[in-house]
């Protein structure tokens, strides 16, 4: 059981900052490199709806930036034993921004929409536990207990979905109310409003049940450009912006900003199609994993900022393996790769530097998605490395549907070599649908990988809701995959973001965001 | 009079487009070097222009002038083809509403309006997407995006010719139809069709790298100028030789073309170059 | 009056055959809206209800059936991504699009006429070369290059005009004068790349329209009548060169408006042109559609402002 | 009142040049109607446009004198030769049609170039403008003058572009072959009123065109042009009943006669006109002339006065031909 604590937080940068004024007045100026889609957070799937919406909405728990559960709209909540009963102590000074207040029947009347198969949401499937619903018994207005059919340890970040105000929704179609464009919450910012193409507006919620937000107004920036978006942030018309690496020693000059680097949840890989004539092979895909020299794509795409990856979880998760010993790892070693294709039968063809096998050249495509600058770059820099070992790559930058059409399409086996791709990882270390041979060729496993052990430990990782436990479960089933080389784990890439001094209040920098608690961002008064 | 004064851009013109033709023909025969080849453990910024390097590199440490040459071999071609496509597509369509005339003409122009008030850029997004991403498909597209214009021109100038004397004289000695389609009236379209040709070839290359800067232009490794220019947008301040070279290059390719086809134009117009 | 409700007629079944394999393209096109998740926690059968809400597993015929039926009701329909009414989300975008396009089209006009009639009656002098090669030169430089060009010297380098956007919001409540003062200096950078790009042709156009003329035997008339070369020029030289620019700027208006979407994109212009594109990598038919069917309508339009203009200016077509 | 003495014009195309007039010289006396023929490319319309400084950007006057009332046009200034214009000579063109600016009404046209050259107000313009039209006989005026040039039939646009040259009140008239575009009934018409307005506004006339037949019994004096030189000139009398140069005869004989009786071939002309680009040596007549001698392919004729009156440029009737040509540089 946790219990919210308030305050008293070590803040570095509002040490730093201390000796400026916060001004009650000010306004905090950031961007979005695309509209959102729309304002409603069961609906809505893409990041940019969910940056707004996590500061006008909130959930009955949320993240902290040491990515670790807290109660938001609950004081407190308790999982049973057998961890299928979660119960929730809601808070009781929670009001709407339309000064209607909070109560379990908006809690529960969110869940009961997600569930309900005319919403047009994804999420859906979240809360069906081996096709099974869960179930949501109100005990009072402020008491509330969710029952799952079975003990599932990656529900509770699902709980943590942003919550909707039954009074408003109870009588709309939720598909198409005005309300996705005019949203109303219980987060510290209420929507102001949002033009089309140019900005949205929020105003601090003087009503706030925590802190009192430190800036009083929000802006977001439509500016799709990246380009433009990097001249927006040096012209300080914006205060806050990731910064590319290649651009990064630019931006360190600059006197205005202040730069923050962490480690993203997120790792590049490269999928290999294990149901491939030739990629089936694992002494052809350990060759392909010797052959790439991982630091120094981090070196020349990432320019050092990022790490090289080796199994499918992040450092900065707690399911991350201390020990790392075990983990089997292919590096760089064009001899090794070398000696391996010959062992897989193939033969090197001197005059075009290439390997052969039964006369065919080993020559594979991989697909990238356009507009990736990273991962197009990458796979020039790979295709080099693979040539040096003796196979010829091709690459084929595909449109991000199109691409997706292909390695989503039921078909086995699929139209691919490799493709090159990231995971954005969540708090749950549970990769079910990533790598349990159920979810092929329907589902995320889409590579096709199939090893059994695998498949066990995935579903006893799921049930399991110790935590030491459930970590040695998942080192297991890291070692196996790492072993299989189904994917090529390539780096975690960091985050560089650039802030304008302006800004202080900030979180620790860390994949939570700076922003972590917007209540207690503030913007200093202008000179 | 015009010709003699304007013929400097002609000159200019003419001269700079046959150097890079000619650039783009022989260097690649006559050389080994790839392009596209780097060596991935050394990869280092951008350099800038120095003797080894005229241009500088690009982010991936490859010699821009090597993949200018390279790309002009692209950027040329799908200048060329799509032209082909253009003029092929539009003298079909024109001649065929020229020639039979009645309700098919009529049928076929009132397309042609509809087709024209569709911004091109939304065609040619959406068969790119349908389409793999390609240098067969960028010509394709562009081509079969652009022939309305020419279809006009060639339909106008037939109608325009087929009800002149030589015309019924020719039929009066009995030639086919086909024939007197071929051998007689096409040829006189000819003049403002090469016009039309050259001022599309610029607006092909050019097209070519708004693709590119989409996204869905000639894919990497393989260089054109358009992708050349979209991959240095974003090094613009710390590399800005990235960008210029291709810009440059681009911008007087497509000025030449346009110089050479506003030249023939006023060349063969004989009110203008009295 | 009746060639135009004529014209008018005419148009509309044909703009439906456009839709329609507008709509087949695009649904030849790989992908839905349905399918762009790539998100673990997503399962295929989310995906399989929400197409089946959407309804996508409905044939391609009957899809088109049902957009055209609710057009015909005046129901554009709903965006797939967003829920919202196409019809709401392109008006809020029309605007942004109409001024972009309407003022860089006034600008082309305006810079256009004194500069083709000068260029055209001083043919072969250093003016004439010097916009002659200009002009050109803007032609040939791609747009997006030089927008960001601009970007990077006026904003960023001089610091002289703002950025990108459309207006600065903290102006909402501010004066109809200071807010119109803040959307010119936003939409200088746009205009003047629309403008470097596009006046070349018209200038072109125009300036052999005025030599061509001047060897009229009108115009040598005029002369013979001892009038003044000033007033040939502009009295009977320009009224005639004036007719076939209203014919091209009415064929160059799909040009404007479908190419100020890499404007609109750069320089984070609100207009319609990026709603269309960025429905078509979102695959959100509706909206697109929706585009497709505005923006042909306004270049129909377009067009015939472009004859009635004509008609008005020239005497030949009012009387037969 | 007009002189025009040893006129060359030339014209450039590309780097060559070609001589369109070269040294011609005849008189347009007061009160006196003055043809110049010849077939096209003769150089009679560059006389005309010549005189009035009218030549495209690439022509010239190289040489010689046109003198306007004892004043030499040559060395006006642009300014004062636009006063000329109009004010004093006028110039009416083939094509009637093209003649009219097609997007301005005729009143407009009328007024504009009436404010130009009358001191009056627009009010007075306009009553002027239709008191002309009604001279030239366009019916209903008053209306008609808000009508556009499209809106006239060929003559009728004939006619008001002699409205509008009168409205100039100038003393000499050019009119470029007026009649050319006309049907033959409408010739006469526009003839007649030629004939009529010459007297009631005592003005003289340089009527310039292709058919012998259809000017020869309107003017006082006539002159024949072949090839940008002048071939032959003298009364209309003599230059029919007893034509000297080969070319001139052609001319007549090539005149449709009413008599059916008299047998004359169509042409005497062997071959068509040369270019000017491409200018014979020698006499420029020549090759095509019927009575061509071994000399005339070297020798240039200059114009001389035979025993009827009239000039006449051709070896035939020149005694000492290479002198002459030696001082007739001389004579200038």
């Amino acid at each position: 059981m946790m219990v919210l604590v308030v305050g008293c937080k070590k803040d570095k940068s509002l040490n730093d900052w201390g000796a400026q004024v916060p001004d009650p007045n000010g306004m905090l100026n950031l961007s979005l490199s695309a509209e959102p889609s729309l304002l409603n957070p069961i609906l809505s799937t893409d990041a940019y709806s969910s940056e707004v919406i996590g500061k006008v909405f909130n959930g009955l728990i949320r993240i902290n930036e040491d990515l670790k559960p807290e109660p938001d709209l609950a004081t407190s909540y308790n999982v049973s034993e057998d961890g299928t009963i979660y119960t929730f102590y809601l808070r009781k000074d929670v009001k709407w921004h339309d000064g209607r207040n909070f109560t379990a029947e908006d809690v529960s009347f969110t869940f009961k929409t997600i569930m309900n198969p005319d919403t047009n949401t994804v999420r859906r499937s979240n809360y069906y536990i081996n096709k099974k619903p869960i179930s949501i018994i109100i005990v009072n207005d402020y008491v509330l207990k969710i029952i799952s059919p079975e003990p599932f340890a990656p529900l509770l970040m699902s709980l943590g979905i942003e919550i909707l105000p039954e009074h408003i929704l109870n009588k709309d179609d939720i598909n198409k109310s005005k309300f996705n464009f005019n949203p109303i919450g219980t987060g510290p910012y209420k929507f102001v409003e949002w033009k089309s193409g140019q900005y949205i507006k929020l105003v601090r919620n003087e009503n706030y049940f925590g802190p009192k937000p430190k800036v009083k107004e929000i802006l977001y920036k439509i500016i799709p450009d990246t380009n433009t978006n990097l001249v927006s942030l040096s012209k300080q018309e914006i205060d806050m912006a990731g910064i590319p690496a290649k651009d990064l020693k630019r931006f360190e000059k600059d006197e205005n900003l202040e730069i923050f680097q962490y480690q993203k949840l997120h790792y590049s890989y490269i999928g290999i199609n294990q149901v491939h004539p030739i990629l089936y092979d694992i002494r052809v895909r350990k060759a392909i994993s010797h052959a790439i020299n991982k630091d120094s794509l981090v070196r020349s795409v990432l320019k050092g900022k990022g790490k090289a990856a080796w199994l499918p979880t992040s450092p900065e998760l707690w399911s991350y393996p201390d020990n790392q010993n075990n983990i089997p790892k292919y590096d760089y070693s064009p001899e090794k790769s070398r000696k391996l294709l010959v062992a897989a039968g193939y033969e090197f063809d001197h005059q075009k530097k290439l390997y052969k096998k039964n006369g065919k050249e080993l020559a594979l495509t991989i697909f990238v998605p356009k507009g990736n600058k990273v991962g197009e770059k990458c796979v020039q820099i790979i295709q080099q490395f693979l040539a040096q070992v003796g196979i010829k790559l091709d690459i084929q930058v595909k449109e991000w549907r199109s691409l997706l059409k292909i390695i989503n399409a039921s078909d086995n086996p699929k139209k691919f070599d490799m493709v090159m791709l990231g995971w954005s990882l969540g708090i749950d270390p549970d990769s079910y649908s990533i790598w349990h041979s159920s979810q092929y060729p329907n589902g995320f496993n889409f590579i096709g990988y199939r090893n059994l052990a695998v498949n066990k430990l995935l579903i006893a990782g799921r049930q399991e809701v110790n935590i030491p436990k459930r970590k040695a479960i998942y080192e297991e089933i890291y070692q196996k995959i790492a072993f299989d080389v189904p994917y090529i784990f390539l780096f975690y890439p960091d985050t560089i973001i650039g802030v304008n001094k302006r800004v202080g209040g900030l979180s620790r920098p860390g994949p939570a965001g700076l922003m972590n608690r917007i209540e207690d961002v503030f913007v200093t008064k202008p000179l | 009079m015009k010709l003699a004064k304007m013929s400097w851009s002609f000159k200019l013109s003419a001269g700079f487009l046959a150097l890079i033709i000619i650039l783009a023909i022989i260097i690649p025969m006559f050389s080994n070097l790839d392009p596209n080849g780097f060596d991935p453990n050394c990869i280092g910024e951008p350099a800038a222009p120095s003797i080894r390097h005229i241009f500088g590199t690009d982010d991936l440490g490859r010699d821009i002038l090597l993949r200018l040459i390279y790309g002009a071999r692209v950027s040329l071609t799908v200048g060329l083809v799509s032209v082909g496509i253009m003029i092929f597509v539009g003298i079909f369509v024109g001649t065929i509403a020229g020639y039979l005339g009645g309700w098919v003409d009529e049928l076929i122009m009132r397309f042609v309006d509809v087709f024209m008030a569709i911004p091109t850029i939304f065609l040619i997004l959406t068969i790119q997407i349908l389409l793999k991403p390609s240098i067969y498909n960028v010509m394709f597209v562009i081509g079969l995006t652009s022939w309305t214009g020419v279809s006009r021109l060639v339909r106008a100038e037939i109608l325009s010719i087929k009800e002149r004397p030589f015309i019924t004289a020719a039929y009066a000695r009995g030639i086919s139809h086909l024939r007197v389609l071929i051998k007689h009236i096409l040829p006189h379209a000819l003049n403002p069709i090469i016009v039309a040709s050259m001022l599309g070839m610029g607006t092909a290359i050019l097209t070519e790298s708004v693709l590119s800067y989409l996204g869905l232009g000639i894919q990497p490794p393989h260089a054109s100028w358009g992708n050349m220019l979209e991959n240095s947008l974003s090094f613009m301040i710390d590399a800005p030789w990235m960008a210029i070279a291709p810009g440059v290059l681009i911008s007087l390719t497509v000025l030449s073309l346009n110089f050479l086809g506003d030249f023939l134009r006023s060349g063969l117009n004989p009110r203008e170059s009295k | 009056m009746k060639y135009i409700v004529k014209r008018v007629l005419l148009a509309i079944p044909l703009i439906i055959v456009m839709t329609f394999i507008a709509f087949l393209i695009m649904k030849l096109a790989p992908g839905d809206p349905a399918n762009m998740y790539m998100d673990p926690s997503v399962s295929a059968q989310d995906v399989i209800q929400l197409k089946k809400n959407l309804g996508f597993d409905k044939p391609v015929g009957i899809q088109y059936v049902i957009w055209l039926k609710n057009i015909l009701k005046g129901n554009m329909g709903y965006s797939y991504i967003t829920s919202k009414s196409v019809f709401a989300s392109i008006t809020e975008r029309l605007p942004a699009t109409l001024l972009l396009s309407v003022s860089s089209m006034l600008l082309i006009i305006i810079s256009t006429f004194p500069l083709g009639i000068i260029a055209g009656a001083k043919k072969g002098s250093f003016f004439d070369n010097a916009v002659t090669v200009l002009s050109f030169l803007g032609l040939s430089i791609p747009t997006f290059w030089l927008g960001l060009m601009f970007i990077l010297f006026f904003s960023l380098k001089l610091d002289l005009l703002p950025t990108a956007g459309f207006m600065n919001p903290s102006l909402t409540n501010a004066s109809f004068l200071i807010k119109a003062f803040d959307i010119g200096k936003h939409m200088l950078l746009p205009l003047l790349t629309i403008l470097i790009g596009g006046l070349a042709v018209l200038t072109r156009y125009h300036r052999s329209g005025i030599i061509n003329i001047l060897e009229m035997d009108y115009i040598k008339a005029a002369r013979a009548r001892g009038l003044s070369e000033t007033r040939i020029l502009f009295k009977h030289a320009f009224k005639n060169a004036a007719l076939p620019i209203i014919t091209i700027l009415g064929l160059s208006l799909p040009g404007l408006i479908g190419g100020s979407f890499i404007i609109e994109y750069i320089f984070s212009w609100p207009g319609m042109g990026q709603l269309g594109v960025s429905a078509i990598f979102a695959r959100d038919y509706p909206i697109l559609m929706g585009t497709i069917l505005f923006s042909s309508a306004l270049i129909i339009m377009g067009n015939l402002l472009a004859d009635i203009a004509y008609a008005w200016i020239d005497p030949r077509i009012k009387k037969s | 009142m007009l002189k025009v003495k040893n006129l060359k014009t030339v014209f450039k195309v590309g780097d060559k040049s070609t001589v369109a007039v070269d040294g011609i010289s005849f008189d347009v006396p007061k009160k006196s109607i003055v043809g110049i023929v010849g077939e096209s490319g003769s150089g009679k319309s560059v006389t005309a446009l010549s005189i009035l400084d009218l030549l495209p950007n690439n022509g010239k006057v190289e040489n010689g004198q046109i003198i306007y009332q004892d004043q030499n046009l040559q060395n006006l200034t642009k300014k004062e030769m636009q006063k000329i214009r109009g004010s004093e000579i006028g110039l009416i063109f083939q094509n009637p049609l093209a003649s009219l600016n097609p997007v301005f009404s005729i009143g407009n046209q009328m007024i504009e170039t009436i404010l130009l050259h009358q001191d009056v107000n627009k009010k007075e313009a306009k009553a002027l403008a239709i008191e002309l039209l009604k001279k030239v006989n366009i019916p209903d005026p008053e209306h008609r003058i808000n009508d556009y040039p499209h809106q006239f039939s060929l003559g009728m646009c004939q006619r008001i572009m002699i409205a509008l040259t009168l409205s100039m009140k100038p003393t000499l008239l050019i009119a470029d072959e007026p009649t050319a575009s006309l049907d033959v009934t409408i010739q006469a018409q526009i003839l007649d009123l030629l004939m009529k307005i010459k007297d009631e506004f005592d003005m003289s006339i340089l009527i310039i065109s292709h058919d012998l037949g259809v000017i020869a019994q309107f003017c006082d004096y006539i002159v024949v042009m072949y090839l940008g030189k002048i071939v032959e000139k003298g009364v209309p009398k003599e230059i029919f009943s007893n034509p000297q140069h080969p070319y001139t005869k052609a001319l007549i004989s090539a005149i449709p006669k009413p008599d059916p009786s008299a047998k004359t071939p169509v042409s005497l002309l062997r071959g068509d006109v040369p270019s000017t680009m491409n200018v014979p040596k020698g006499c420029h007549f020549h090759p095509r002339c019927p009575n061509v001698m071994p000399e005339c392919s070297a020798l240039i004729p200059t114009l001389e006065k035979v025993k009827n009156g009239s000039e006449v440029a051709c070896l035939l009737y020149q005694i000492y031909p290479s002198e002459v040509v030696s001082n007739a540089k001389a004579d200038d």
